[in-house]
């Protein structure tokens, strides 16, 4: 049985107190042992910010990139070993922005990735800058007059790119932020988990008080059906006096790109060993060039 | 006239076949038996312009194409307007007749002028005026006597994946076109090139196909790449290849995936390359750094081409090799290998996996347009399979790991440099690999002493590289009045130039330098110790290599030989710009 | 009056005969005449590829940039001088591929920019690799044993990043395409024209003889609005037997992101001359520092 | 006693406000008519870690900070442990009573201890903990007898934005503090910092903020870029002012997004400038060589850190030269200026425009992390607004285009690399720009002759703007034993050195590179030619400047001093190297 102690890393995290990190890191461990997969089987990979720092304060296989870059090399590791659990933890300055077109190609590939997004709608490490998902009219230190780029919506670019699993949790709501991580590590397929993460230094005013109020779960709202796409579109572009928290869509069935690799089916690229080369292959190899 | 040497231009417009025909021609003439050696000189662009393919052969190994023509296949107006003028004393020139040629101007060089209704043939015997191209080689192999079985087995290996009825198309375009030469020019042509009965078996590669065999055989699993001029093909045959010898390969959104993909990848335990010209490294600069700093083996193929940015595209130049030695911030150790052969690039193939692992860094091969797209045939063993090694340097097993008692350390300081390195997956080797500063467990450090440390135990490991780094390889008597100093795809000139040097009475040698980082200085000062007259051949416009040698090992070189038009050194061109030389 | 020969370049096409890009410059350069903008008022701006070639051919204001980056420097151009139309061309893998990410984030801002992309569905310059747009299973010298990447659908994500103006053409139907070109053009704010563009070298299963039948248009739907965002969604995944072309989606009113540029109020930046400095001026600037 | 210099130190965490209350202590003293040096030290972390603000004041002018701490300011356990040792004799340490303080070492090198309730005074008279650190400033300038109302006058300032409530809750604090000085500590300390009566008035400007200056009067109209440590300020000094004084701000996506913005930008004819770090640029690299080749003049200001790849985010480090200098694929000229001093950081930020237009290529300011965070005071007129000049090179107006009687060449061959520039939007200048080699008319070709001309014609510009290079600066004698050389942020810790060496007896001055590239080799030799023992000082493990000095100037440095652990060089730290320079 795997324990979320064995997760605890020696290093202590350096984010603010209060930051919603701590939320999302707590249940990122919590469900990896619930779902007993031990730290050695998982690989955690970050792009650059506050909340790609998670995976130093982790005992799991690390791997900590560049700013907007983590997709790229989650997808270069799972096709090298896709018995390894890949997890993306990135900001949303490094997701939405720098790192967009990257999530685009990861959902339609359908990569069997977690890509967990800490949504603080804000640059948190370099200091409050208006991020990607921050609101039009935002005052940052780049947008002193107010920002006037509309912000992304994750969730709809998501669905339009063919995700196969898209949620958002909050970082207060432990229980329910760890169920979601548990199904999404489960998704056979690229699966963003969108969270909305509280930045007490730079973006109070997008913080617990106001989400707490505003947030509800879509599993509970009658009817909902997660496999019904358009339904997902719609309730993707909510986001007011009410915001929905939960798995919004998921298509099951879907191949995987590992799944679909011809290469992979005699198991993890890495397991496979160099290949003992025969006379008979050479003379394969030699005859194409005669 | 039973000839020893001859070479054939094959002109047109892309899209009429040039470069298939010319491929499938030297294919050919290697089966009877010749060595050949061919090269391509292509527009970017798909249809229209004027492109050339242009083949040497001779009885004995060549390393280079040389300027004269002996044949010339001329399937456009362009092509005649370009090319005669290049046609020896002797030589002939096939084309359709209703080109406009100046006969005049060829008969007063005594060049054969060889009319031919190619589109005709194309049509009524294959049906389709694409063949024309087929019809010339028919014609001219038909001119030369060159025994027509060869040439149809060719036609049927390379027209089988388009269906039967397009092998057996050409065939008959070939096989009318051949007879119209007989019938028409028979012994009008001075040239004979049939089969040399006793020549071993051959093959036939360019830079890109050996430099992708040696990686395969080499162990790569996996390859991420974007198509880009002049790498692309190194991409293709992989991804050709992959299925069968079990390589993950991926066309990418982008360079930038293609080396974080690598890193993923290599990061995991599996050998990984990206093939990509000066464009693509571009966008792989920031990535580059990351392997530098989280010590990710991972290799780079730039094959480059003129820059900067686009430039041209599809011709070659060396204008990138203080570019990738300098790329990225900071200061972290790669290895760069230039290699100037088929057989170098093959050996680069498996090399740089070896080195990449050993110094756990990133490993560059750096090649050019010319060197990836010309073919030389090569004897059977001359890419030796067998012989390739795999060293993955420092690599802890998993029995390894199982008998540790300590903390897996992976940025250990050490003295060599390199740290012991486990792949994830192991319960005892959970570690960080992080691109920000890191202590020895690769946890996040901003402690200046263990920054310190880490710089220092990264850069120890150039130290230690370098011993693998060979000295310039030389050709040419060990003694002579002048030593032609070179790097890359100039090997095959300036080894023609040495030949042509000394038998003309001049006594010259070359130094090819092929290990170009860490920069073997204390063997490049050896070699270069005792030369007479220095002449740097390179093809960029600033002397890159020239620099390089001045700089680190001392070198200054005395007289120096450019090019950047994005056209590939000749021997000629060589052999007037040493005339130059020596007149002022 | 302009007139189409005043986009009369010397330099004379280099594409293969057939090729769709030939429809699409034509039709470009009879929109910008019917419009009556002169040469001189049109930057024209291109990535890498054959269609990219399309300023070369043209006699037109030309920037023909990087593979995947046509969308920032217009970008830049736009902030510099807003009065000159701006329009992107390129292909479908420097668009929806490398430079997907810069199309969403264009699109978000509503940068009043008309990017047209050639949509051959294959890499034609580099000579036949699969594209973003290519169809799963579609075989090329990088896909030997099919595609396995499920294609982008750029009509759902230029929705779902924002996009103002969304539209496809036929480049066969040149009338059709030089209407929806012309809305473009005088749309304020982002506009995508998709343009179904037969590459007769490498994609001849997705040529004319695929397109013809199946094109239909959508603004001959009986009630179709293209306001309405939600019937956009869903007509943006029909993609079969019917494949729709014409203005699938257009929302009138949005600012543009120039709009809200306030220095740009008073007028294009590289008219505005450099700032007369007084003496006040330094003052204030001093003070800042003190 | 009255005191002509001291050193102030406040260490303490993340979140502290250690930067912000050293930035106005800072500012206070400034006000008060002392020079002043400040720096910070701080850790990529938002809170908690370790950072620390120092100030050094004198009435003399000075150039950079040095070792030796007369006051520390302890705000946490850390900033004891860390900094106790670092305080000279008779210099003290103000921390919380609760702290542990080691007495007796203090003691025993004569170390004053004075504990103060600072959370307390903050919370009873502030209402908020976070206000200690103004506490802790409070009994500083209590300790020093510092006119309390210059105090007060910045905390006015600074708080304002914040409300008035912040403004009286520090004014409170800071009052209180100060009295607890006089009523406990009267006489105990031997410093007193009043004010300077006969000072003028000065101005306390980073490197950052001095080229953001020069930038936006020297006409900048356009920045986009996107944050990165230490350059991120620049853009926010833009953001912050560019409404104002009519310059657009664009926060991009990414760093490719905005070099290419800037292409789009400078093509139409804005000035335009992106601020960037190592990694940022190296997302810039393939951008760079598309200005290169369309020349279009773009202003990027590379401020270092320590790489590779994220490395120290928040630290200094000068390992990127030989990345900028060869940055992108092919060759093409650019301008690289490396200022030392706020003052040339302003004078580059409006010469750096200037030069990109006369020359039409990107032109890159290299700085680090610590010239742009480091604060100096400086006089009113050291930077010099009204001698800002605005030369746009050989651009032509409307006039000079509606006489134009031939087709407008945009890149016509010239004897200088220079073509006469037109931006788009006039009739008679439609033309094409293209990252492809292209003829004088902007038309994409592939001719060799005509590739050979462009690529001449472009670095011709590189001799061209040879002649504005600006050779090394001289500081300190003119003959002298020893030669400190240096670049960059080096300057100001150099000059303090060569100062003191001069003041021990030895005869030392200093050379200082600014200007980069096109390196300025007959200035740099000349400069060099009759120095005596030199010393070269660079914050990098691979000795890069050095390197350029030994291989474009042939000039051989003696010895070297490198630093490379992320924090900048101090006075004390390059006196004590050359003491072991000269021991072995
Ligand atoms: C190429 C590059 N550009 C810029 C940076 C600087 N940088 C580091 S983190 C960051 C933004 C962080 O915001 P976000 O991704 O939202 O993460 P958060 O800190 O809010 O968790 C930036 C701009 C970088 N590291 N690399
Ligand atoms: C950074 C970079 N990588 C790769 C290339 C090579 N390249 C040129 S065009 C092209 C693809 C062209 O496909 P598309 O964008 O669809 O345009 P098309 O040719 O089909 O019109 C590629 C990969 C490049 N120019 N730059
Ligand atoms: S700055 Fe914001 S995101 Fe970063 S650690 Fe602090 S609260 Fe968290
Ligand atoms: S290759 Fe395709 S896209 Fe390119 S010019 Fe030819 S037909 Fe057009
Ligand atoms: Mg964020
Ligand atoms: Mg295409």
């Amino acid at each position: 049985m795997v324990e979320v102690r064995d997760y605890q890393s020696p290093v202590r995290p350096t984010w603010c107190k209060g930051c919603g990190d701590y939320g999302i890191w707590n249940s990122l461990k919590l469900a990896l042992a619930e779902l007993d997969l031990a730290p050695h089987e998982v690989l955690m990979v970050s792009g650059i910010g506050c909340g790609s720092k998670t995976p130093d304060y982790t005992h799991v296989n690390g791997l900590h990139t560049l700013h907007g870059r983590s997709l790229p090399p989650a997808t270069g590791a799972r096709l090298a070993n896709h018995e390894m659990t890949v997890i993306c933890v990135h900001g949303d300055g490094d997701g939405y922005g720098m790192g967009l077109g990257h999530m685009m190609h990861a959902a339609r590939r359908n990569m069997d990735i977690v890509d967990v997004v800490q949504n603080n709608r804000v640059y948190g490490l370099t200091k409050g800058q208006y991020s990607p998902t921050s609101p039009a009219g935002f005052v940052s230190k780049t947008s002193p007059g107010g920002a006037i780029d509309r912000p992304v919506n994750p969730w709809s670019l998501a669905l339009a790119a063919g995700a196969t699993f898209i949620a958002r949790g909050f970082s207060v709501d432990l229980r329910h932020l760890i169920e979601i991580l548990k199904k999404a590590i489960q998704h056979r397929g690229y699966a963003l988990v969108d969270v909305l993460q509280p930045c007490v230094s730079f973006n109070r005013a997008y913080a617990y008080n106001y989400y707490q109020p505003r947030v509800y779960k879509v599993e509970e709202e009658p009817g909902y059906d997660p496999a019904d796409r358009a339904a997902a579109w719609e309730r993707a572009h909510e986001w007011g006096d009410r915001i929905p928290i939960g798995i919004l869509y998921q298509a099951e069935g879907v191949p995987t790109y590992e799944d679909q690799v011809a290469v992979l089916r005699a198991g993890p690229l890495v397991k496979q060993g160099f290949r003992e080369w025969t006379e008979e292959d050479y003379a394969v190899l030699r005859s194409g060039f005669m | 006239m039973r000839n020893k040497e001859m070479t054939f231009k094959i002109g047109g417009e892309a899209g009429q076949g040039v470069e298939s025909s010319g491929a499938g021609f030297a294919k050919a003439l290697a089966r009877a038996g010749w060595h050949v050696f061919g090269m391509q000189d292509y527009y970017s662009r798909i249809r229209g312009g004027h492109n050339f393919y242009q083949i040497r052969v001779s009885d004995k190994p060549i390393y280079s194409h040389t300027e004269p023509v002996d044949l010339l296949l001329a399937l456009t107006q362009e092509a005649v307007n370009r090319h005669c003028q290049e046609v020896v004393t002797g030589g002939g020139v096939i084309c359709e007749e209703c080109l406009e040629v100046d006969c005049e101007a060829l008969d007063k060089r005594d060049v054969n002028y060889f009319p031919a209704p190619l589109t005709d043939i194309a049509q009524e015997q294959g049906g389709a005026e694409v063949m024309r191209n087929t019809a010339a080689l028919g014609v001219a192999a038909g001119l030369i006597g060159f025994p027509f079985e060869v040439m149809a087995s060719v036609i049927e290996d390379n027209f089988a994946k388009k269906g039967a009825k397009a092998v057996e198309g050409n065939l008959r375009v070939a096989e009318a076109a051949y007879r119209f030469a007989g019938d028409n020019y028979a012994d009008r042509f001075d040239y004979e090139l049939g089969r040399i009965e006793d020549a071993p078996p051959r093959m036939l590669v360019n830079g890109n196909e050996a430099l992708a065999l040696g990686a395969l055989l080499g162990g790569c699993k996996f390859v991420a790449g974007y198509p880009m001029t002049p790498a692309t093909s190194i991409l293709q045959w992989m991804a050709g290849h992959g299925e069968r010898y079990g390589v993950v390969v991926k066309h990418t959104e982008d360079e930038i995936a293609a080396i974080l993909m690598l890193i993923g990848a290599a990061h995991m335990g599996a050998r990984a390359m990206a093939p990509t010209s000066g464009g693509g490294f571009s966008l792989m600069t920031e990535g580059l750094g990351l392997a530098g700093i989280t010590e990710t083996p991972i290799v780079i193929v730039e094959a480059q081409r003129p820059g900067p940015a686009t430039g041209l595209a599809t011709r070659t130049e060396q204008g990138d090799l203080l570019f990738v030695m300098h790329a990225s911030q900071g200061e972290f150790p790669r290895i760069i290998l230039s290699p100037g052969t088929v057989e170098e690039c093959f050996e680069a193939g498996w090399r740089a996996f070896n080195l990449a692992e050993m110094y756990q860094c990133p490993a560059i091969i750096l090649s050019d347009n010319f060197l990836a797209n010309s073919v030389r045939s090569i004897e059977m063993d001359a890419l030796d399979f067998a012989g390739v090694e795999i060293d993955r340097g420092e690599l802890l097993t998993d029995d390894d790991l199982d008998q540790l008692e300590s903390e897996y350390l992976r940025f250990a300081y050490t003295e060599s440099g390199v740290s012991p390195r486990a792949l994830p997956g192991h319960p005892k080797a959970v570690y960080q690999a992080t691109g920000n500063e890191h202590t020895p467990d690769g946890h996040l450090t901003e402690e200046p002493e263990a920054r310190r440390m880490q710089v220092e135990k990264r850069l120890r490991k150039l130290d230690t590289a370098l011993h693998e780094m060979d000295g310039p390889v030389q050709y040419g008597p060990p003694e002579a009045d002048l030593t032609l100093v070179g790097w890359g795809s100039t090997y095959g000139p300036l080894r023609e130039t040495v030949d042509r040097l000394n038998a003309e009475g001049t006594t010259a040698n070359m130094l090819h330098i092929r290990d170009v980082w860490p920069f073997p200085t204390e063997k490049v000062k050896a070699a270069l110790s005792d030369a007479g007259r220095t002449v740097m051949v390179e093809g960029n416009a600033t002397g890159q290599m020239a620099f390089l040698l001045e700089s680190h090992a001392g070198v200054k070189i005395d007289h120096h030989i450019r090019k950047y038009d994005g056209r590939p050194f000749s021997p000629e061109y060589i052999l007037a710009e040493l005339k130059e030389v020596e007149n002022g």
